[in-house]
């Protein structure tokens, strides 16, 4: 299994303040890597240089063996690498349908002259795309609520929808930014059995969470980050019983004693 | 020379003074105020009706259309921005471009379409310093703004009051939860910016003409005097404004006096594209 | 009698009633201001993308609208290229320059791209104003060639009138084709937040610039019309005030939507011209309403009577006070 | 603001857009009173906004008085004039919706011209098509080519920029002349006469400098006239500009004398200039107050006891031009349009109180004053030229 994402020794310097100091980690295809660490910890800024936001003041990410580190989201997106947001960012004012149809925009080549005279190509293209963009908000059950707007969902829903725009670039690796915070239990369990069937379709995922049942039910492989350092990596056993992984979350345990 | 540099130092202490003005407002309340230029025209009216017609000495005349426009700042505030302040920006900017067009027409039907002219404290009276002939009044120009500056940094540093300003201006919550009364700041703001332009008005007078349309292109300039200078800090405003004056003078002299305007603004652009922090202005940016 | 009949017989009525204006209007002067109305209709649903649904400001329109009709003026008059290929290169001309104001307001946000688009604005108008070798200075450009179709040349206001309308109906179905695409959508994206749309594939850039792009195109156009109609055109017709005119007919009429410019344009242009009776007093007056519509309808009048207008809640959202930088790290 | 007035607010702009379309059907059709009787109505364009108003009220003053001097002496052959008056403001777009109204919706018999010869240029087209007799305040020579509806009741330009440079030259004896003027049409198209006026006399123009119309500082334009060496200048420009000049000219101890275009002339111009004006001489119109002729000068007190302000040049040709319309249409005998531009033609050595009148074209106005501004007064008359 070769790695699809590789981050090669990335340090986030901001004025002072080592945000990520020489992280190097890697992301097999089809499995699913969680990212976990205390608050603060650097999670979103590595998952912010990986998406283009920021450039890395040192090191090289490459995705799919190729270097990605600086260029802008929009190029990183089209080379098939989604994301979604810790606190969900989704076009408010558009309906449903219209925030998933935006996720397709680099897949769907509509051309100028169709665009203007919509023309039978352009129906042909959008007709696909929209099926397509239907069958995404089936399989994460928002299919009736196509036409409603989006600020009008409910949390839970605007966090599924965001996933469900990610999809819509048919991506080659996931990016979810804490993507079960605020969601109740059952919403937790939809989350894991949508996560299970995008790890089926061959979609690789990287996962930044604090929940840990969700961490440990669905990771294959876990990196533990604490002030921006790697302190651990392995599958989810390895990574429950390491100490320092306890200390970095639970604090000095001898200092109870 | 000298005396294009003496014009040219008078004309950007003017585009410095209205800059202020538009600054401590655009810091308070994130509003640009277009009508900044027709402020300015309204100071120089009242100081001339009030010298011409009521015949008051100089002086006393500068200093009651200070206080006028302060009044004036006041009502302003409170009939275009306070019921906008919830509002986007754009809005808010549309509306002091309404107030801008209300009183250009409303001078020319209250004060007739004829320039006046009024003569400054110290007439026509030139200075000859070497063979060169200055105009007294641009010499007073430079000096009072030079003045007002020192007054603002003492006035936002040492005084409660300015402190309470300046506060509201660098973060309307924390202010409130300080305990200052953020609307009666945001009204002092107004107050001061209209108290600027007064005495921009009155200084500008017997170069300009007053009439109804001085303050026309004047705002706009001043606007881009503050953007080049750095938009949001002070001393930005006050050297961008200098700068502009001075970038005038010689454009107009040395290159051509058709395009004096247009200078101005092709350094605008060029700043806004490549260096949109300004000459002088600190580095900003919002975090992702 | 379901909804689509309903619907179609509202269409068909309101069809009967533009196509009969002409003949209604009492006397020529009002039908040139009908004429007028239907050139800024077009102006105003170009300016419509780059601020309804991109959400960009531009205080430019004014200099594009002059870019075109300074292009098919001096065509005609210059190098007596005939207005139907004059017209198309007026639209092509206004969009360079459109991508020429679009490229470095990129990185701008707010007040800055205003003023950076009120400057370049004035450089245009000084640029016809002194440039006289090119543009024939002050003077204007004088008798530009009117308008005519194999032999039939379009003279009296009501075949202006008609000519006109066959654009406005154009600029309506593109505006309407172009809203319901991807290219449509991408535009709101933006407008709604860039880094999501960013991060959903779609290239800043290029959607910016291109929006800046289509509505000096529309621009270039109404430009084109205008000069050939008028048959005489000078700098100081597109003046920053001219921008704030056409600013102002978007956010009145209602910005986001299809119908909002159109409404707007019209209103701005008869409006003026009634309260012409009150002499000097109806420019003071004029600001004074503006004032009153930012106040009381800031999203205008279309986006009021459509509850969920999408501009509507957009335009009217809560913003907290801050100090935007001028650039957002991208 | 609760849902409810925002409602009603917008409804109320909605209602207003529909009185808007609807209002034009109503006051299109004119009083019914029969042909014969009804008044005779004449329109006027002239700037009522905008900071060309200063000019504006000049003209409707002279027009005013001299409609309600005509309809007290019992109107022209019985019938009464009715001037309509519509603004023109500062914009060519303003001023063909005023000239569109004024022919369509209040369908005049004649219309008097706005000042500016931008204006005058924009709204010939209209007046060609509309074929109705139009008379010009705009000076700029080539405003009459091709425009055979255009009465111009001043002096051209040609006129007066070929006896500002002979007097610079014959006149003050100086061979290198200064040329300043304003950037629009106005200015260009004087400084273009002048130079050449001044070639043909065997001078030198050592400097051409221009000026937008609403600069405040000229001190860079005046230093480099200075430095070329120029003798005198001549200034093509308005009013506000050329006080400014003449204010500079002395502020900055340049001191050169100044000829100035008939704009300098005005009341306001020297009002706005001050001291400085005292010496500048003016090349224009014949002024009123110095024309010598006791018809004139009575006339001059009844505009100063009227309007409380002496009355400029502009003033005298918008008189003229109402009781030279009055001529013509009791010569012609009817209201027709082709028959009063006929008639117009035919009036030779008319002693008006701004000029005397002879159209053998549209030029009407053959004589130039030149005067010099003493002690506040445009009153010292050096010369008057005859062409």
């Amino acid at each position: 299994m070769e790695p699809l994402l590789t981050v090669d020794a990335i340090s986030m310097i901001f004025g002072g303040l080592r945000a990520v100091d020489s992280l190097s980690m890697n992301v097999m295809l089809g499995e699913i890597h969680s990212l976990i660490g205390p608050n603060g910890a650097g999670k979103t800024t590595v998952l912010n240089v990986i998406s283009g936001f920021y450039k890395p003041t040192e090191g090289k990410v490459l995705f799919d063996n190729k270097l990605i580190q600086g260029s802008n989201s929009s190029t990183i997106s089209r080379a098939g690498l989604a994301r979604t947001f810790q606190n969900v960012r989704l076009f408010k004012e558009l309906t449903v349908l219209e925030n998933v149809q935006i996720g397709m925009y680099a897949l769907v080549k509509e051309g100028i002259i169709g665009t203007v005279f919509h023309t039978p190509y352009f129906r042909k293209v959008n007709k696909a795309s929209v099926e397509e963009c239907m069958a995404l908000l089936e399989m994460v059950g928002l299919k009736d609520k196509a036409s409603l707007r989006a600020r009008n969902m409910s949390y839970g829903q605007q966090k599924v929808l965001e996933i469900a725009r990610a999809l819509a670039q048919k991506p080659k690796l996931l990016l979810l930014d804490e993507p079960a915070a605020g969601l109740n239990d059952t919403e937790t369990f939809e989350l894991i059995k949508l996560v299970r069937q995008l790890q089926g379709k061959g979609i690789t995922v990287l996962l930044i969470e604090h929940n840990m049942r969700l961490v440990m039910n669905l990771s294959d492989r876990i990196t533990v980050l604490n002030f921006g350092k790697k302190i651990a990596e392995g599958n989810p056993d390895v990574i429950q019983n390491n100490e320092e992984v306890i200390q970095a979350y639970l604090g000095k345990r001898r200092a109870y004693a | 020379m000298i005396q294009l540099l003496i014009s040219g130092l008078a004309m950007g202490s003017i585009y410095a003074l209205v800059a202020l003005g538009i600054v401590v407002i655009a810091n308070a309340v994130n509003v640009v105020n277009f009508a900044q230029g027709e402020n300015v025209m309204l100071g120089a009216y009242v100081a001339a009706t009030l010298t011409l017609t009521l015949h008051l000495p100089i002086l006393a005349a500068y200093a009651i259309s200070i206080i006028l426009l302060a009044l004036y700042g006041y009502i302003f505030q409170k009939v275009a921005y306070y019921p906008l302040r919830k509002k986007p920006f754009i809005t808010v900017v549309v509306a002091t471009i309404g107030v801008s067009m209300f009183l250009k027409n409303a001078a020319r039907i209250v004060w007739g379409p004829q320039p006046i002219y009024f003569a400054g404290p110290f007439g026509e009276s030139m200075i000859r310093v070497g063979g060169v002939s200055i105009n007294a009044q641009n010499i007073l120009i430079i000096v009072v703004t030079l003045a007002l500056v020192v007054f603002q940094h003492f006035f936002f540093a040492k005084t409660s009051l300015g402190r309470q300003m300046q506060a509201t201006a660098q973060d309307q919550e924390a202010a409130t939860l300080m305990g200052i009364k953020v609307s009666r700041m945001i009204a002092f703001t107004f107050i001061y910016s209209s108290m600027l332009a007064a005495a921009a008005g009155v200084l500008l007078a017997p170069i300009f003409y007053v009439s109804a349309d001085m303050g026309a292109n004047l705002g706009l300039k001043a606007f881009a005097a503050s953007i080049i200078g750095g938009f949001g800090s002070v001393p930005g405003a006050i050297l961008g404004g200098l700068f502009l004056g001075v970038l005038e003078i010689f454009a107009a002299a040395y290159v051509s006096s058709l395009y004096k305007d247009a200078f101005a603004f092709i350094v605008l652009i060029l700043i806004l594209a490549f260096m949109p922090r300004g000459l002088f202005g600190e580095k900003i940016s919002t975090k992702v | 009698m379901n909804k689509k009949v309903l619907r179609y017989l509202v269409f068909i009525l309101l069809a009967a009633v533009i196509l009969s204006i002409p003949g209604v209007m009492p006397n020529n002067y009002y039908r040139g201001l009908a004429n007028l109305s239907l050139i800024y209709v077009i102006v105003a649903l170009g300016l419509n993308f780059i601020y309804g649904y991109t959400g960009y400001i531009s205080f430019a329109q004014a200099a594009f609208f002059g870019i075109g009709a300074y292009t098919t003026a001096l065509l005609g008059v210059d190098h007596h290229i005939s207005f139907w290929l004059a017209l198309p290169l007026s639209g092509i001309m206004a969009s360079l320059f459109g991508v020429l104001i679009g490229i470095p307001s990129l990185k701008l946000t707010g007040h800055y791209l205003a003023m950076a688009t009120i400057g370049f604005g004035i450089i245009v108008q000084m640029l016809m104003q002194n440039w006289t070798s090119f543009t024939h200075g002050a003077t204007g450009v004088g008798n530009i060639p009117g308008i005519s179709l194999g032999g039939f040349t379009i003279s009296s206001a009501s075949q202006y009138y008609y000519f006109l309308l066959f654009f406005v109906v154009l600029s309506i179905l593109v505006t309407w084709s172009i809203e319901h695409s991807n290219l449509g959508r991408s535009f709101k994206a933006v407008r709604e937040d860039e880094i999501a749309a960013a991060t959903s594939g779609i290239n800043l850039t290029f959607t910016k610039v291109f929006s800046f792009a289509l509505s000096a195109f529309f621009a270039g156009i109404a430009g084109g019309l205008y000069a050939s109609m008028s048959a005489y055109i000078s700098p100081d017709t597109f003046s920053f005030d001219q921008s704030i005119v056409f600013f102002t007919m978007v956010l009145i009429g209602g910005a986001g939507t299809m119908l909002g410019p159109v409404i707007g344009a019209i209103l701005l242009t008869f409006v003026p011209e009634l309260l012409r009776f009150m002499k000097e007093y109806y420019m003071a007056l004029f600001g004074i309403g503006i004032v009153l519509i930012m106040i009381f309808i800031p999203q205008g009048i279309v986006n009021v009577f459509a509850k969920d207008g999408q501009f509507a809640e957009w335009i009217t959202a809560k913003r907290t006070a801050r100090v935007e930088s001028p650039q957002k790290d991208l | 603001m609760q849902r409810k007035t925002v409602k009603s607010f917008s409804l109320a702009i909605a209602t207003l857009l529909i009185v808007s379309l609807s209002g034009c059907g109503s006051n299109g059709s004119n009083s019914g009173v029969s042909a014969d009787k009804a008044p005779i109505r004449i329109g006027q364009a002239t700037a009522l906004t905008s900071e060309y108003t200063v000019v504006g009220q000049y003209l409707s003053n002279g027009t005013k008085m001299a409609v309600d001097e005509i309809n007290a002496a019992g109107g022209i052959s019985g019938r009464k004039i009715q001037l309509v008056q519509e603004d023109s403001a500062n914009t060519n777009p303003a001023a063909v919706n005023a000239i569109n109204k004024l022919i369509d919706s209040d369908n005049v018999v004649a219309i008097m011209g706005p000042d500016l010869s931008t204006q005058n240029f924009a709204v010939a087209p209209i007046i060609n098509k509309a074929k109705i007799p139009f008379t010009v305040q705009g000076t700029n020579a080539k405003l009459l080519d091709g425009n055979s509806w255009f009465f111009r009741l001043r002096p051209d330009d040609g006129l007066a920029a070929k006896t500002a440079a002979k007097f610079a030259i014959e006149g003050l004896k100086k061979k290198k002349i200064g040329v300043t003027h304003d950037s629009d049409e106005f200015g260009v198209g004087g400084r273009d006469l002048i130079v050449k006026a001044v070639q043909d006399l065997g001078g030198t123009v050592v400097g051409e400098e221009s000026y937008n119309s609403n600069d405040k500082d000229l001190t860079a334009i005046l230093t480099n006239i200075k430095n070329k060496g120029a003798e005198v200048i001549i200034d093509w420009g308005h009013p506000s500009q050329s006080a400014t000049l003449q204010r500079q000219n002395k502020q900055l101890g340049i001191n050169l004398p100044i000829i100035g275009s008939p704009g300098m002339g005005m009341p306001a111009t020297i009002q706005l200039a001050g001291d400085a004006a005292n010496g500048t001489y003016v090349v224009g119109d014949p002024v009123p107050s110095l024309n010598p002729d006791p018809k004139v000068q009575a006339w001059v007190k009844k505009y100063t006891d009227l309007y409380k302000a002496a009355p400029d040049f502009h003033s005298a040709s918008a008189y003229d031009g109402i009781y030279m319309l009055k001529m013509a249409i009791e010569k012609a005998g009817s209201t027709d349009a082709t028959a009063i531009q006929k008639a117009l033609l035919t009036i030779k050595d008319y002693q008006g109180m701004g000029n005397t009148f002879t159209f053998t074209d549209g030029n009407g106005a053959h004589m130039v004053m030149i005067t010099q501004i003493e002690n506040g007064q445009n009153n010292k008359l050096i010369q008057t030229v005859k062409l």
